[in-house]
């Protein structure tokens, strides 16, 4: 019997259209903007200016507080300028542009392929270097690795968790990653159990990645206490707290951290981002990104420089198909639609989904027959049905009563809903109000 | 006299005695004191519960009004002065005169001048599509055309226009609750006073990007060139982030920033039209 | 006020039942037929009208504490006169009435009726307005008497227009709830285009 | 660009189901029964069924066009279902009118009164196969006997339903055992040899339809179950005490409209709760005052009543009833 979250979840087509592609690299393109909020937190502060010439690896933006993240060049160049740019949401936000000569790494990294499996630092130092190498959680969060690292006193963490699930459909970076850098993230995830100073990790793939589960089991047997475990396919399983209940049977309390029931959970990506970080110096500046979609002629996982636009992946994956009515930076479920292709790819890029037009418009909208689908769908056990109306028609307090801040915003809801409301739409609506009220009331 | 009667009389009698002394302690000890002039105050108010005046409705207005000092700050928008002077006339305070307002849409982002970059399809509603992304256009300023601010509206004092994909405010109707400049969730709509025979003359743009974005995603944008500025004689004009605004206060309605304007962004409501004349001439003038 | 206005204003734009909806126990109780309604309609203008009358007449000499208390003597009294009189001159539609004639008394269309218009206005204006109110009574009642009876067991003032039983549940209870609702909705359709 | 992209936010993909596929989904788990309901009673299943179906659907379309001036839905199935669902509650012999007057009352009356599909507070079929059973008490009750297909429609040869028989009998001083014999066999009542419903003779019918809807996740298992559960269990407990007065439970879930009930008009998903916790709490609501009515009550048989009035609890069950919401207790372990 295979582990699974108990309540809630769906079972999208899965679509993994490139699991069987290897990781290539992206070349590096001639012009690359960096946006210096890259991550959940505080903007990081622009260290260069316009003129400086940089190497690949330097800093160039760091951490401001401690929920915030450094940002490092991933090409040598010359600042061009540091200017506002349209983020994925099209709104402006500061970005350093720079123009690409060369391709001159900083001297500190080392560039061997070798596999170095030894690590003789301390947790703290563990900790400093995630924070140097601007290490954030690349399963789509972006929250900054070292905070996870750092144990609020009296808490005690036992377990740390890697999340090889994936659950998100046509998304294949984390797959490709576990079969090609294995011994990496083996690496990675010793080092992380080492600033956790726990000695058990366990590490949870769906069962639709049969070859990595293989491959990672047999590599674990050289490592104590790693173990792979095996779950059923069902989406939101990647979510960090559907995660935890699938494979210790812990329940993370709402509004409470993984790690107030002794849990951590990092994403494979990032245990591969720590090990590079630690052992080779090498700062998080470039990441697996899976481009994909039905249409296009060449799909694949690249491994795509921080800041490279994302219009040179679709170009490499064989050029933006005539029928394209939908570009998603992310996965289908929980992405972002992008209204231009100019927007870089980011530490956050998991991927990027091209949808041919007729899949693209959503279904119209009918009257709710309360079937409760939306409530055997939702992994929270929340009433989304209830939350969407409470939002539409402003009963805010209500709505917190009913506690729509839990939601994580999976899109199950709205996935499943027979007459195509959209449930979630409303619900974010709902809660991003009901955190602003909260946040207004600590205020007074 | 039958015996009938006397003892119904009697025991009638003895009921009713009874009944009012139970009644007279009831009415001692559950007495609630309320001014009776709220009462009087709420009669005259207009009833809407609109909230413009900052109450959650007309009771609480009426409440607020009978407590204060003075009547600064309280302002009922929808009655207007003939309102507030009469429930002035009741509590025996001095009115405030406050200037009547009507709501102006501060973005003139039609489909011909802004044009649209990509479609979108969520649930129609501009809050969300504001936190989603910046819209159909480029502009991520202007407005989103879902219209949340006529949805809020009570008075039925605006619709949507389907030609300029934009709220049109009728202003007869408008009593300048602010219900949509709540609403709107790019702060388009202001509450500018009401001029004589209801002219308008105000800066319909609301983007603080640079000149060259601004003008990139929308003809009519304001791109803060100054020019409004140098040609305002009474200082009435400020730019501020990028954007222009025309101080209602100073404003004499000349209308000399209108013709300045290179990208039309100032518009003028209800003018007679200028005489070609004048114009004429002033251009004579500039040769 | 325009006395006519005052007069006609019973009938669709405040009639009692259909928009103030006043009084709704006596209208489903009774109205299971035309006649019963329609001799309910009767008995309680006559009580509205004589104490709109009688009220407005006293309105000054009654202290405003007690007034409530004052009208219900008022309106009693002519509630006993209408129940006597219906007993010995109409003793079927008495019997058929039963507790609703005395139960005319609680009616909140006479309570209000007096509290709301006789209290404040003048004698004429109240006599007008009462007689206009129980008109409008009377009609709504006689409408859903008569729809109910109609639809209920396919006759009209007794008359057996169609053969066999009607549909059954128009002369219980819920099919005046059905009929009373849909009546509202129409009046409310012509108030409002 | 040329092409302007779609933006929406997320998710970006659909399921498969629509309501469309649902309500048809139920018209399929229907047939069994009704091609059941065919066999037993001949052509005056089709008309009954043609008719009910064709005038709610005409009525649906007449009052969208009409009176609400709101976009047409009749072909989302929910008239279907509601048409097929009233025509399965009632005899195969009555009039056609009542069939008609029924269907406005379901429709009209129970459905766009209140909105619409998704608005009414009440099963529009039970209310609509209610109203006829109150106004026509005599055409409902008259049960045609099931007798292999025939072709007549009014003149159908008629008798009492098992219900009756054992209310009549208990009334007159009979006792359980001697009626017993008169009564179909648990046999032919699986079957559905037997006076009632066109809809509700047939239990091998209607438990197939069941399988399918549990099959395509149309319904959970919490309504059927707890229906028949609670109903079983009241009257096992009355048999046990006296089973001379009181029929098995057997007996009770195979007769009268239980299966029907439970299976396809409890679990309407407008009219019933929407969380697990509140749908047994419903459904043995239904179970068990189903069972008093039927017992002591003046009805032989009581589904329907029993679903309306747990209808009318369901808007307080799902505002009071919440399911546990995920984290909601700390569990350390």
């Amino acid at each position: 019997m295979l582990k699974t979250f108990p309540i809630g979840g769906i079972h999208p087509p899965e679509l993994k259209l490139t699991s069987d592609s290897p990781i290539r690299q992206l070349p590096v393109p001639q012009n690359i903007t960096i946006p210096i909020t890259q991550h959940i937190g505080a903007p990081a502060t622009v260290m260069v200016k316009k003129g400086d010439s940089i190497k690949t690896g330097q800093l160039i933006a760091s951490v401001n507080g401690f929920v915030s993240s450094n940002i490092h060049t991933s090409v040598s160049g010359i600042v061009n300028k540091v200017d506002t740019v349209p983020d994925t949401t099209g709104y402006r936000q500061t970005a350093v542009f720079i123009d690409v000569a060369g391709d001159e790494w900083i001297d500190t990294i080392d560039r061997s392929s070798d596999l170095k499996k030894e690590c003789n630092l301390s947790a703290e130092e563990i900790t400093k270097k995630c924070l140097d190498a601007g290490i954030v959680g690349l399963g789509g969060a972006t929250f900054p690795s070292h905070v996870k690292l750092s144990i609020p006193k009296g808490k005690k963490c036992n377990v740390l968790i890697i999340n090889g699930v994936e659950c998100e459909p046509y998304l294949t970076s984390d797959h490709r990653l576990m079969l090609e850098k294995g011994e990496e993230i083996m690496v990675g995830i010793t080092i992380l159990m080492k600033a956790l100073v726990v000695d058990k990790a366990m590490i949870g793939i769906e069962n639709n990645k049969k070859d990595a589960i293989e491959h990672l089991s047999k590599l674990a047997l050289n490592y104590k206490g790693i173990t792979v475990h095996p779950l059923t396919v069902k989406y939101p399983q990647g979510a960090e707290k559907q995660l935890i209940k699938a494979l210790i049977n812990r329940e993370v309390p709402s509004g409470h951290l993984p790690v107030d029931v002794g849990a951590v959970v990092h994403n494979v990506g990032t245990a591969f981002a720590v090990y590079e970080a630690v052992q080779k110096n090498k700062p998080l500046f470039e990441r697996v990104v899976t481009i994909t979609g039905k249409s296009l002629t060449n799909p694949g996982n690249y491994l795509v420089r921080i800041g490279s636009p994302v219009k040179n992946l679709i170009e490499a994956a064989g050029g933006l198909p005539e029928d394209t009515g939908k570009i998603i930076n992310g996965g289908p479920m929980m992405g972002k639609a992008l209204n231009n292709t100019d927007v870089p790819v980011v530490k956050g890029t998991s991927g990027i989904v091209l949808f041919p037009d007729s899949e693209s418009k959503r279904d119209e909208i009918k009257p709710c027959i309360r079937c409760a689908k939306c409530i055997s769908a939702c992994a929270l056990n929340l009433e989304p049905h209830l939350l969407a109306t409470l939002s539409l028609k402003g009963l805010f307090e209500r709505a917190e009563q009913e506690r729509i801040t839990d939601c994580m915003e999976c899109g199950s809801c709205s996935y499943t809903c027979p007459a195509g409301r959209p449930l979630l739409d409303y619900i974010r609506l709902g809660k991003s109000t009901v955190i602003k009220m909260a946040r207004q009331r600590n205020i007074k | 006299m039958s015996p009938t009667v006397i003892i119904t009389i009697i025991s009638l009698s003895l009921l009713a005695i009874v009944s009012a002394v139970i009644l007279y302690f009831v009415a001692q000890k559950f007495k609630i004191f309320e001014d009776p002039r709220i009462d009087q105050v709420q009669e005259i108010l207009p009833a809407a519960n609109c909230g413009g005046c900052g109450f959650a409705g007309c009771r609480n207005f009426a409440e607020a009004l009978v407590a204060a000092e003075t009547f600064d700050g309280l302002n009922c928008p929808v009655g207007g002065s003939a309102v507030m002077q009469s429930a002035a006339g009741i509590l025996g305070k001095a009115a405030v005169a406050v200037d009547p307002t009507v709501a102006v849409l501060l973005c003139n982002g039609t489909p011909d001048y802004r044009p649209r970059t990509s479609v979108y399809d969520g649930a129609a509603d501009c809050r969300i599509q504001h936190s989603l992304y910046i819209g159909e256009t480029d502009c991520s300023y202007g407005c989103l055309g879902n219209g949340d601010c006529v949805k809020a509206c009570q008075f039925d004092a605006m619709y949507m226009d389907p030609v300029t994909q934009l709220p049109v405010i009728i202003d007869d109707k408008c009593v300048a609750c602010g219900a949509c400049v709540k609403a709107c969730p790019r702060k388009l709509i202001e509450l500018r006073k009401k001029a004589k025979k209801d002219r308008k003359l105000y800066v319909a743009c609301s983007n603080c990007d640079k000149g060259g974005p601004a003008r990139r995603a929308c003809k009519v944008a304001c791109i803060a060139c100054s020019k409004c500025v140098k040609a305002c004689e009474f200082g009435a004009i400020v730019i501020e982030n990028n954007l222009a605004y025309i101080n209602a206060a100073k404003c004499t309605f000349c209308r000399k920033c209108v013709t300045e304007c290179p990208t039309n962004s100032i518009l003028e409501f209800n003018f007679p039209p200028r005489k070609p004349k004048v114009e004429a001439t002033a251009e004579a003038i500039n040769n | 006020m325009n006395q006519f206005k005052n007069f006609t204003k019973g009938f669709i734009k405040e009639n009692p039942i259909l928009v103030l909806v006043l009084g709704t126990c006596p209208t489903l109780a009774t109205t299971s037929s035309s006649l019963n309604g329609l001799g309910m309609g009767i008995a309680t203008t006559f009580v509205l009208i004589g104490s709109n009358s009688v009220i407005s007449l006293l309105s000054n000499v009654i202290p405003d504490k007690v007034r409530i208390p004052a009208f219900v003597v008022i309106i009693a009294s002519f509630v006993t006169i209408v129940d006597l009189l219906m007993q010995a001159y109409v003793p079927g539609l008495y019997d058929k009435l039963g507790i609703f004639i005395p139960l005319i008394v609680v009616n909140c269309i006479v309570l209000g009726r007096a509290e709301a218009y006789a209290s404040k206005n003048s004698v004429w204006s109240s006599f007008i307005d009462g007689f206009g109110m129980g008109l409008g009574f009377t009609m709504a009642l006689g409408i859903l008497g008569a729809f109910r009876e109609i639809v209920g067991s396919g006759s009209i003032f007794g008359y057996k227009f169609i053969p066999g039983d009607g549909i059954l549940v128009f002369i219980l209870a819920p099919g005046a709830f059905i009929a009373l609702g849909y009546l509202i909705a129409i009046v409310n359709k012509i108030k409002k285009p | 660009m040329g092409n302007q992209l779609n933006i929406s936010p997320s998710p970006h993909i659909h399921g498969k189901e629509t309501t469309e596929k649902l309500m048809y989904g139920v018209v399929l788990a229907l047939m069994p029964a009704f091609f059941a309901s065919v066999y037993f009673f001949g052509t005056g299943a089709i008309i009954v069924t043609a008719t009910a179906v064709v005038s709610c659907m005409t009525f649906e379309y007449l009052i969208q066009r009409y009176i609400l001036r709101k976009p047409i839905s009749v072909t989302d199935g929910s008239a279907l279902v509601t048409g097929l669902l009233l025509a399965l509650n009632l005899p195969s012999n009555i009039p056609v009118l009542m069939i008609v007057i029924g269907s406005l009352v379901a429709i009209g009356v129970a459905k766009m009164t209140f909105g619409g599909l998704g608005n009414n507070p009440f099963n529009p079929a039970l209310v609509g196969r209610v109203f006829m059973l109150i106004s026509f008490p005599v055409q409902m009750t008259t049960w045609p006997v099931a007798s292999g297909f025939k072709t007549g429609y009014t003149d159908a040869v008629t008798g009492a339903t098992p219900l009756a028989i054992i209310k009549e009998g208990l009334k007159n001083g009979e006792s359980l055992s001697q009626l017993m014999e008169k009564i179909p066999t648990t046999f032919s009542m699986i079957i559905g040899n037997m006076g009632g419903s066109i809809g509700e003779v047939s239990a091998l019918a209607l438990l197939i339809g069941l399988i399918y809807l549990l099959y395509k996740k149309i319904i959970t298992w919490h309504i059927p179950v707890s229906v028949i559960g609670s109903l079983g269990a009241f009257t096992a407990v009355m048999w046990i005490i006296n089973p001379d007065s009181y029929a098995s439970p057997v007996f009770h879930i195979l007769a009268g409209g239980v299966l029907l009930g439970a299976i396809f008009m409890a679990t309407d998903y407008v009219t019933s709760p929407m969380n697990p916790k509140a749908m047994i709490i419903y459904g043995c609501g239904i179970g068990i005052l189903t069972a008093i009515i039927r017992i002591w009550g003046a009805y032989p048989e009581g589904v329907s009543f029993a679903i309306l009035i747990m209808n009318a609890f369901v808007p307080l069950m799902n505002t009071y009833i919440k399911p546990k919401r995920f984290g909601e207790e700390v569990k350390h372990g």
